[in-house]
């Protein structure tokens, strides 16, 4: 069997009265690329929080290549592999382009407390920097300032940071969100690429069945916060519930 | 049209200690007054203590009031606050300088007459004196605190100086008005008569800055604009014209803040406002930003503290405000009752 | 290798380097080009702070932090020199070991402040840091035992760097133990500036800039933010100790008043601004300008209001003595007219 | 059919040094939905911010119910009757969901029957009427932002992607609330990257690429048009 | 040349243009109008200190050494004036320190070069404890916590033992303190137990005003009165909510009777169209120091005459003869014991002349060993 690289048991999160995530247990294996899915507050992004950390949960735990990681802070979970993009987009706004890659791969080489080093003399930083913006296509903008891409370039940038993260655990929420329809393929090619590393587990959450169909090896539906359905894309498809909650009529038929 | 499908999400119950917790900042006031109690012993010293601990905190309110609009609605850190305490004072003071015969009067009617006309003086001038400094100071520095503090801090200081041009170097004392001399005694307890007026105008205050901030949207497109400007612009608000406003309101009320410590102490100086500032931000913090409950909550708090330290061990009264507002923040990092996230 | 000695980080405006180059000729032969105790004093004045107010660049233009107790740390290490000599008598081991105490104390201070308040937000950090720094001053006079209260300290230095000290005469200028004493402030200023300059320039220098952008993502990433700060603030505290230091070697005398104002605080703030965050260059040009008008100003007003004799209401004004008002509409023309700070403009010049 | 309700003619917008549009023109035909396409980056967003105000154009022509808009400043543009929704959804988060309504209609009370109908089709923001709107999730947010701006009634809606970050069946539901106002005779600016939502809602379509409109016709006719499709964005739309 | 260092402008800026006032008129009187000793004219010199003492120190060694003045006045501040004083050693010029109080300015700092017309704060305590006490009188002291307060207190003290009262309580506050309630409160509590004729003392500089709210709470009904030392004329309308309050003072412009007062007092009125203070008294009293010293050295130059020459000096000033001690150049003199009382057309308590306390009476101790 393959290895299980994430896992959680139980994970309970509440504010104040409210049940945001409700005692979700499920593990993610190496090589499976696992789409969650579900209403507009489900809790799918708060379960991405609990897991890297950025809110503690209230019960439960996260176990990461089996260790327990539940108590850890969020840099930490980060440098054991833990890896996410942001649903809304999250960048340093005032360093350019480059510059926010080159530090998540400073971050991944642990070079942070390097002191008395010229930090434009790592070299090596800037060029696996360029060679991911080239990937996503954005290296032509690549001495822009954040604030002056557009809302879908910055997403771009977004995933071009968890790229370069290179995490065993992969969370993307919503990638392809606000990008045109020319732009999103890259993304998910890009994706694809990442799911056939058969040591690398991938966590997509996304609103665009289309997408969901071609890429995901399995889907959990979070209801409520709480998992609702877990199996092969074509059977949750097609249960009753997943249409009924989540898809309800589509589109074109209205 | 058709509804979307409902998803009601799951809610468990609000545990009683949860419940506590957030009525919790409302509770201090009494819990102080009545560890105060035990602590002193003495009934007469405590009573002494606590009247005149309250009365202080309701000046010290009615100082942090206008800060708690200009820093913590609109988050413009103002040292220049200060200055309009002190232009306040000089007003306020050169009013009933004027008015010699009214304050020498053994009239309650003349003496409130004469403090009225001050603090209407005081609250003209430093009003003014706040629309002018928002349009030449303020206004180009909203959101960034560092710049926001040098160029109040260099208005701080012109203004000072300029009360220096205006009513000279020297320190001017005043006298009370004659009714509001002196005290009442009451079960061997003294009380200061002037510190009664001002807890009656510090509750006046508290209560009509409640009602405004609650019953208009004021309070809201503040906060909101601050978070995001243009978005309030674009929903159709002036954001310009009611940032100015609050300014001013913020400005003239640290006028009636200079006229009240000033007649408290007796004796102003241009820098009097200045020396206060630390303990204003102090009260405006612990509060928490923007909320005026919270301001009175922790003035209170402060008068307290300090007159029981004072009492029980002088060496410590220096640190208490300090020591008080690293344990709120510990307790609550956003301070009481904050309605304004702190960033 | 002139660039690596400025860590790469070169100023990027031919105005600019002019002007660093001349305050850097000005500062190296201040001794000989220029005349007077007072010339003298400024130009150790302005040593001093260029290094006081880069090690707080670094902390607030770099990474953010609003802290009101640089100060505080300043007067830990003249307090450090002061207390040694007074208690060790005059002596060079004395002026170190006073030093390092002064620098070890101000970082330890610095490390439980920053772990007990960093995480706090940055306002309040900024206003407990404020309140720490006022307690501190007024601990300072309670202490008078110890620390000589309102009044400071006054003490001895070595002989060898009193202008007691004749050394013979050099290009018609004499050379005294007072212009050794300045070089030794001049040299150790200039050394640290430069580590400085590489430390904003390190993967380090990177990662605080990146917490002041963003330190939620910064800690997604991986960097333990709490712990960068608390570095950023150490490092920020034990330069200024050093500075304080200095001061204190320079000055022979401290008291609360030279080194734990709030003014001075003001001051650093204010050179940092009007020279321009987030750059060590403005440290140096904010640092220049401020105490050259300090030191200036009242004799330039003292020369507008002979001037101006007989005008109605203006000599009022520019009277000498009202010379700290114009400090006040100084602190609010300059971050009118420099929002990006000297440095910044200079910069902006160039691209556009 | 009466006069359009806004027309662009020319306009060239700078941001800093950066020339951003170039010469757009193109109307909003009164009481329809006009979709604005193009790929990203092309200055979709921008157009809209210049319209409501937030960039101020360099030069061109921008009329609002036959009435330059340029010399207006932003907060007199909304009281005019234009609401807007911003890509950013712009979400007050230190406000509750229930402020941030009450700030969305600027010119008195919140009416109670608009608020019914609004919460009708977007039940989750009545759940959470009382929470701090910083912790919504995002497609939360996203229909607090569309809700905010139609808490009044305004003449003309410029709305910023709408459907990002919903799920199918709220996408549903919202597209249901922009007809209904579209049968009240409301007109509607919508920049879109979903393309069914496109088809189902616009009546004509404006396509933009590189800072200027390189199309406009009824969207039936670009829905229908393969070829078109491709030539303007490069791709099918239907694609994936 | 004298070059006068004060600190022109900052908070004690009224305090600083008294004192240069002061000193003018103190040079003008002592060389009849002339402004010359021997024939030399006299060239002053000013620097501010901004209150800074580093600024203060720049501007001594710039006053000594750039622009080489023989003797300097100044400055206002305790702490510019510790700064200041090794200075005047390095340079082996003279400093009149006037009018900063500080005891270690001619106690433990003290320098050969170092001379005082002012007051130092042994002095105020001790006028003040040879005024106040007496048998069966019990004293407490209110003061600012911090040096100044403190060595008030102890001088006061130490003086107090000699006049038969006791000391029954010392209370401190913090140098900020603006409300009173709860010191006043512990005093009472003290005050009330102990029998006798019951004073408070209260030692205090700078804004505050701890008199009239302390007098708001009523301490009469314990039986105490309030008590402090002279203060300078804005100050003096405080007292009115007093009357009858004693304590002893360093000037009042009514109380001095001699010539150089009368003249000042009318050249004052003449001059600025008002009484001179406090601290015109103590400039006024430095000027005629100055030109009495240089006409007994023979000249400004050689500072070791001078220094001989001022060891000892006695002259005229406006609160009578002064005299240089010899040990640590303390200039000697009288004290007030004065009496509040209201008076028409003045809206302060007018201190009245109960004694005069001569020098002779109190014992200041030397410190600078
Ligand atoms: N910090 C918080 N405090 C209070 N409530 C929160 C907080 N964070 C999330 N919530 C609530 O938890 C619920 C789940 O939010 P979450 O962001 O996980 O939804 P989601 O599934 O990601 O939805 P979407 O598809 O809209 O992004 C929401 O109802 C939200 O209001
Ligand atoms: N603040 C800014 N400073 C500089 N350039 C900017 C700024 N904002 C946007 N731009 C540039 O303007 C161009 C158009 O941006 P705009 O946001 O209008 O695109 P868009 O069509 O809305 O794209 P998207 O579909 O990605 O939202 C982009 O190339 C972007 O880089
Ligand atoms: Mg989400
Ligand atoms: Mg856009």
């Amino acid at each position: 069997m393959t290895q299980i690289l994430l896992e959680t048991d139980a994970l309970t999160v509440r504010f104040g009265g409210h049940v945001a995530v409700d005692a979700v247990t499920c593990k993610f294996p190496a090589g499976e690329l696992t789409a969650i899915v579900g209403p507009n507050g489900a809790g799918k992004t708060t379960y991405f929080n609990l897991i890297s950390g950025q809110i503690a949960a209230t019960a439960g735990t996260v176990t990461l290549k089996g260790q327990d990681i539940t108590r850890l802070g969020v840099a930490e979970r980060c440098r054991r592999g833990l890896g996410r993009a942001f649903q809304l987009t999250n960048l340093f706004p005032d360093l350019s382009v480059l510059e926010n890659l080159r530090l998540v791969i400073q971050s991944r080489k642990h070079n942070g407390f390097g002191l008395f080093s010229m930090a434009d003399s790592h070299t090596e930083l800037t060029a696996e920097a360029s060679e991911i913006l080239e990937r996503v296509r954005l290296d032509t903008q690549k001495d822009q300032l954040v604030t002056e891409l557009s809302h879908g370039d910055q997403r771009k940038l977004e995933v071009a940071m968890l790229i370069g993260l290179d995490p065993l655990v992969y969370m993307f929420d919503e990638p392809t969100a606000g990008m045109s329809v020319d732009e999103a393929p890259v993304i998910l090619d890009l994706i694809a690429e990442i799911k056939a590393d058969t040591s690398k587990t991938v966590l997509l959450v996304e609103h665009k069945l289309d997408v969901i169909r071609t890429l995901a090896d399995r889907i959990i539906v979070l209801h409520n916060g709480a998992l609702a359905a877990d199996g092969p894309p074509a059977e949750v498809m097609a249960s009753a519930v997943v249409q009924e909650a989540y898809m309800g009529k589509e589109l074109d038929h209205v | 049209m058709t509804a979307a499908p409902d998803h009601r999400p799951t809610f468990a119950d609000v545990s009683l200690g949860e419940r506590l917790d957030k009525a919790m900042p409302f509770l201090l006031i009494p819990i102080l007054v009545v560890l105060g109690f035990f602590a002193i012993g003495a009934p007469s010293s405590w009573l002494t203590l606590t009247v005149s601990g309250l009365a202080m905190g309701m000046m010290i309110f009615i100082m942090a009031s206008g800060l708690t609009l200009v820093f913590g609605l609109m988050d413009v850190i103002n040292f220049g606050h200060g200055a309009f305490v002190s232009v306040g004072a000089f007003v306020g003071v050169s009013v009933l300088i004027a008015l010699g015969d009214w304050t020498g009067a053994t009239s309650l009617l003349l003496n409130m007459s004469a403090v009225f006309l001050a603090v209407v003086a005081a609250m003209t001038v430093t009003g003014a004196l706040g629309w002018v400094f928002e349009r030449v100071i303020v206004k180009p520095v909203y959101g960034a605190h560092l710049k926001q503090i040098l160029v109040t801090v260099g208005g701080l200081i012109v203004i000072e100086q300029l009360i220096h041009v205006i009513w000279g170097p020297d320190e001017i004392f005043i006298n009370r008005p004659e009714m509001l001399k002196g005290a009442i005694t009451f079960a061997g307890a003294a009380m200061e008569k002037y510190r009664l007026l001002a807890v009656g105008i510090g509750a006046v205050l508290f209560i009509a800055m409640r009602m405004i901030l609650r019953r208009t949207k004021i309070g809201l497109i503040v906060r909101a604009g601050v978070e995001n400007g243009p978005m309030v612009e674009a929903l159709g608000y002036r954001l310009r014209v009611v940032f100015v406003g609050v300014f001013i309101a913020g400005s003239a009320l640290a006028g009636l803040g200079g006229v009240m410590w000033g007649l408290y102490q007796e004796v102003i100086t241009a820098g009097m406002g200045e020396r206060m500032m630390v303990l204003v931000f102090i009260v405006a913090i612990i509060g928490g930003l923007g909320s005026v409950e919270g301001a009175f909550i922790g003035a209170l708090l402060v008068g307290l503290l300090q007159n029981y330290v004072a009492f029980l061990e002088p060496k410590l009264a220096l640190v208490s405000n300090i020591a008080l507002m690293t344990a709120i923040l510990m307790w609550r990092p956003q301070g009481m009752l904050p309605v304004v996230k702190a960033k | 290798m002139i660039v690596r000695l400025i860590s790469g980080d070169t100023p990027r405006s031919p105005i600019l380097t002019a002007l660093l180059l001349l305050i850097l000729i000005c500062l190296a032969g201040a001794p000989f080009l220029f005349e007077g105790v007072r010339a003298l004093d400024t130009a150790a004045r302005i040593c001093i702070f260029i290094l006081l107010v880069a090690g707080y660049d670094l902390l607030l233009g770099y990474t953010g932090i609003v802290s009101f107790a640089h100060t505080m740390f300043f007067g830990m290490g003249a307090y450090g020199v002061a207390l040694a000599s007074t208690h060790m008598g005059r002596g060079f081991d004395a002026l170190l070991v006073g030093t390092v105490l002064g620098a070890l104390a101000a970082i330890v201070l610095a490390l439980l402040i920053g772990l007990f308040s960093l995480r706090v937000r940055a306002i309040f950090f900024a206003m407990i840091t404020l309140a720490v720094a006022s307690a501190v001053a007024v601990l300072v006079s309670q202490f008078s035992d110890i620390t000589g209260g309102e009044d400071g300290l006054t003490y001895k230095i070595p002989r060898v760097l009193t202008s007691a000290n004749r050394m013979g005469e050099v290009m018609g200028v004499k050379f005294t133990g007072k212009i050794l004493n300045y070089y030794l402030i001049f040299f150790s200023s200039l050394a640290l500036f430069l580590l400085l300059l590489r430390i904003v320039n390190s993967p380090f220098g990177r990662v605080l800039q990146a917490i002041r952008e963003n330190d939620f993502r910064a800690e997604a990433i991986g960097y333990r933010v709490v712990w960068y700060r608390t570095a950023a603030t150490c490092l920020s505290a034990a330069t200024a100790a050093l500075a304080g230091s200095l001061f204190a070697i320079w000055l022979r005398y401290v008291g609360p008043d030279t080194t734990l104002s709030f003014e001075i605080m003001l001051d650093i703030l204010l050179m940092v601004v009007i020279g321009g965050m987030g750059t060590m260059y403005g440290a140096v040009l904010g640092a220049v300008l401020f105490v050259l008008a300090q030191t200036y100003l009242q004799n330039l007003m003292g020369a507008a209001s002979h001037a101006t004799e007989g005008l109605p209401l203006i000599p009022e004004l520019v009277d000498p003595d009202r010379w700290l008002m114009w400090l006040g509409i100084l602190f609010i023309l300059s971050v009118y007219f420099f929002p990006t700070g000297i440095v910044g403009r200079l910069r902006r010049q160039r691209t556009t | 059919m009466s006069d359009p309700i806004l027309t662009l003619k020319d306009v060239y917008t700078d941001i800093a040094q950066y020339h951003i549009l170039q010469g757009v023109d193109f109307e909003v035909p009164r009481g329809e939905v006009t979709m604005l396409l193009g790929r990203n980056g092309v200055g979709k967003t921008t157009t809209l911010k210049t319209i409501m105000g937030q960039w101020t154009a360099k030069s061109g022509e921008i009329l609002y119910n036959g009435q330059d808009l340029k010399r207006m400043p932003v907060s007199a543009r909304a009281r005019a009757g234009i609401g807007f929704v911003p890509e950013d959804m712009g979400i007050f988060s230190d406000l509750t969901v229930e402020e941030n309504m009450v700030l969305g209609a600027s010119s008195g009370p919140l009416d109670p029957k608009r608020k019914e109908w609004l919460l009708g089709a977007f039940p989750a923001l009545g759940t959470f009427w009382n929470s701090e709107a910083g912790n919504l999730s995002g497609g939360q947010k996203q229909m607090l932002s569309i809700a905010r701006a139609m808490a009044e009634d305004r003449e003309l809606y410029l709305i910023d992607e709408p459907t990002k970050g919903l799920a199918p069946a709220i996408i549903a539901t919202m597209a249901n609330a922009l007809r209904d106002l579209k049968a009240q005779g409301r007109s509607i600016l919508l920049v879109e990257q979903n393309f069914s939502v496109a088809k189902a809602l616009g009546d004509s379509a404006v396509v933009m690429d590189d800072g200027r409109v390189i199309w406009t016709g009824a969207m039936a006719e670009l829905a229908s048009n393969k070829d078109l499709q491709e030539s303007l964005m490069g791709l099918s739309m239907e694609a994936h | 040349r004298i070059a006068h260092v004060y600190g022109k402008t900052g908070p004690f800026e009224a305090y600083a243009a008294q004192s240069h006032n002061g000193l003018k008129l103190g040079l003008e009187y002592a060389t009849d109008g002339t402004m010359e000793i021997n024939g030399e004219k006299i060239v002053i010199i000013e620097k501010d200190t901004q209150l800074k003492p580093d600024i203060g120190r720049a501007q001594l060694e710039e006053a000594y050494g750039d622009d080489d003045a023989h003797i300097a006045v100044g400055p206002v501040s305790s702490g510019v004036a510790l700064a200041m004083l090794p200075v005047a050693e390095e340079y082996e010029r003279v400093l009149i320190v006037e009018p900063a109080v500080a005891d270690s300015i001619t106690g433990a700092n003290w320098n050969p070069y170092i001379f005082r017309t002012g007051r130092n704060s042994s002095q105020d305590a001790i006028a003040n404890a040879v005024a106040l006490g007496g048998e069966n009188v019990a004293v407490a002291t209110l003061a600012q916590d911090y040096a100044f307060g403190r060595d008030g207190v102890a001088a006061f003290k130490e003086a107090l033992e000699g006049t038969g009262a006791t000391l029954a309580h010392e209370e401190y506050v913090p140098t900020d303190t603006t409300d009173f309630t709860a010191a006043a409160e512990r005093i009472f509590n003290a005050m009330s137990e102990v029998e006798g004729e019951k004073k408070l003392f209260i030692i205090w500089a700078g804004g505050g005003n701890p008199m009239s709210k302390i007098n708001a709470m009523e301490p009469s009904r314990f039986g105490v009165e309030i008590a402090t030392g002279g203060n300078i004329l804005a100050a003096l309308k405080a007292y009115k909510e007093l009357p009858g309050m004693e304590g002893a003072t360093y000037y009042y412009y009514e109380i001095p009777q001699n010539p150089v007062n009368d003249w000042l007092v009318k050249t004052h009125f003449e001059r600025f169209d008002s009484p001179p203070d406090f601290f015109t008294a103590g400039g006024m009293a430095s000027g005629i120091a100055i030109v009495e010293a240089i006409k007994k050295a023979g000249g400004a130059e050689d500072t070791e005459a001078l220094v001989a020459a001022m060891k000892g000096l006695t002259w005229e000033t406006p609160k009578g003869t002064m005299m240089f001690r010899p040990e640590d150049h303390q200039a000697m003199q009288t004290m007030y014991h004065f009496r509040t009382e209201i008076q028409d057309g003045k809206d302060y308590g007018v201190p009245v002349l109960v004694r005069e306390i001569g020098m002779d009476e109190m014992e200041i101790p030397v410190r600078n060993q």
